[in-house]
């Protein structure tokens, strides 16, 4: 399993900020997860449209869709920041 | 006082100004940025913000903007503060301090902080507007700001 | 309390930013410098320091100044202190401080306003070091500073 | 007349803060002060030899040789600045 976490409006849109998900099978990276994502239902194919921004972290680093998995990661999905 | 905080409470320039130099005698220079609410934005009415936080992931982007400023500059110490939670128009969002023994090298590395706290530290603005609430974009001027860097030289 | 202030007196950071922004809400980003007087200068310890400077002619040169820097960004207010008379290692010297809506020209406003001070406002420098008292010597380097914003652009 | 003054290095080489000197005759201007100052005693001259750095304002504002001065001016001699 590895822990996804959502923020700002990137939770919002997809009313879940916290879940658990299994690993993928074969190579597991972040876009395997986003694969896995995208065919759960409109709302999570919507989020990650290719025309959407988002950005991703691995154990609160950033990281892309080619950054390698492992079991109880954390991985972060959130819009663009707009702190300062 | 930790370099880096995230905190929902005001924060005292003077303080923090003062935190870093009192008792310290090599300290000619400290820049200081304070941002803060503005009551308007992209052409409408604000009338509160609220500042959401990837606590964790926040304080160790922080800790490395400090830590990338201080290895690109002969400064002395480095402070950000960056509140969360609802803020008013007139509240102060964030300070960073950076001190060193002069003055170039103390304002370039704080425009470098706050140039790379704004695209890359896990923070996310809504902002509270008579049509309803909306999430801040991001802007390409920051992202521009930040790429300046990139040459690990900038404009000073 | 004055745009400009020449004084004996120590000074607030905090409360010199918060004089220009209590009350407003069209103010997003205040960049502010501190110099304080370091332990060390060209090799010899300083044990104290002491401004003197051109009463009368400081003030205009200090407004002359601030106008300048309103004529050459959009900013909203401008602080400057500078202190006289006798000062020991690690007290503040001067403070310029410049509230904006936008980080990038306060931060250059407020740069060129400390750049400009050091070549064209009437204060010297006394040091006492071990082996006497001596004026500080004007340094080229501040010239190269100021000479960075005659085209009318600058850095930023 | 007109009022000179004299701060940091240059009045204490000087031994001098403030003084009244006659307006020079002719076509008055700093440079007229200033060789009429040179001509007084070793300490002016080599206060103001050619390599001396030196600044002047007239009535508290910047000025040069060529500034012309009238009946009551305040003009002032000084190092340059090292403030701030």
């Amino acid at each position: 399993m590895v822990t996804v976490l959502y923020f700002a409006g990137l939770r919002e849109r997809l009313g879940c900020g916290r879940e658990q998900i299994p690993l993928p099978a074969g190579t597991p990276t972040v876009g395997a997860v986003l694969d896995w994502l995208r065919t759960r239902d409109g709302r999570w194919a919507e989020a990650f449209a290719p025309e959407r921004a988002w950005r991703v972290a691995v154990n609160q680093h950033m990281a892309d869709l080619a950054t390698p998995l492992k079991p109880g990661d954390e991985v972060a999905f959130f819009p663009p920041v707009t702190g300062g | 006082m930790a370099r880096v905080r995230v905190q929902e409470a005001p924060f005292d320039a003077g303080r923090e100004i003062a935190a870093m130099t009192n008792g310290r005698r090599d300290v000619g220079a400290v820049a200081t940025f304070v941002g803060l609410v503005r009551d308007s934005n992209d052409g409408a009415a604000v009338r509160r913000m609220t500042l959401e936080h990837y606590a964790g992931m926040t304080e160790r982007a922080l800790e490395a903007i400090c830590d990338e400023a201080h290895s690109r500059w002969d400064i002395l110490d480095v402070r950000v503060v960056h509140r969360v939670g609802p803020l008013e128009p007139g509240e102060a969002i964030v300070l960073v301090a950076v001190a060193g023994a002069h003055r170039g090298e103390a304002f370039a590395a704080c425009e470098f902080i706050m140039d790379y706290l704004k695209t890359r530290a896990p923070f996310w603005k809504k902002e509270s507007t008579p049509a309803g609430e909306r999430w801040v974009e991001a802007r390409e001027s920051d992202d521009e700001a930040a790429a300046r860097w990139a040459e690990g030289g900038g404009p000073a």
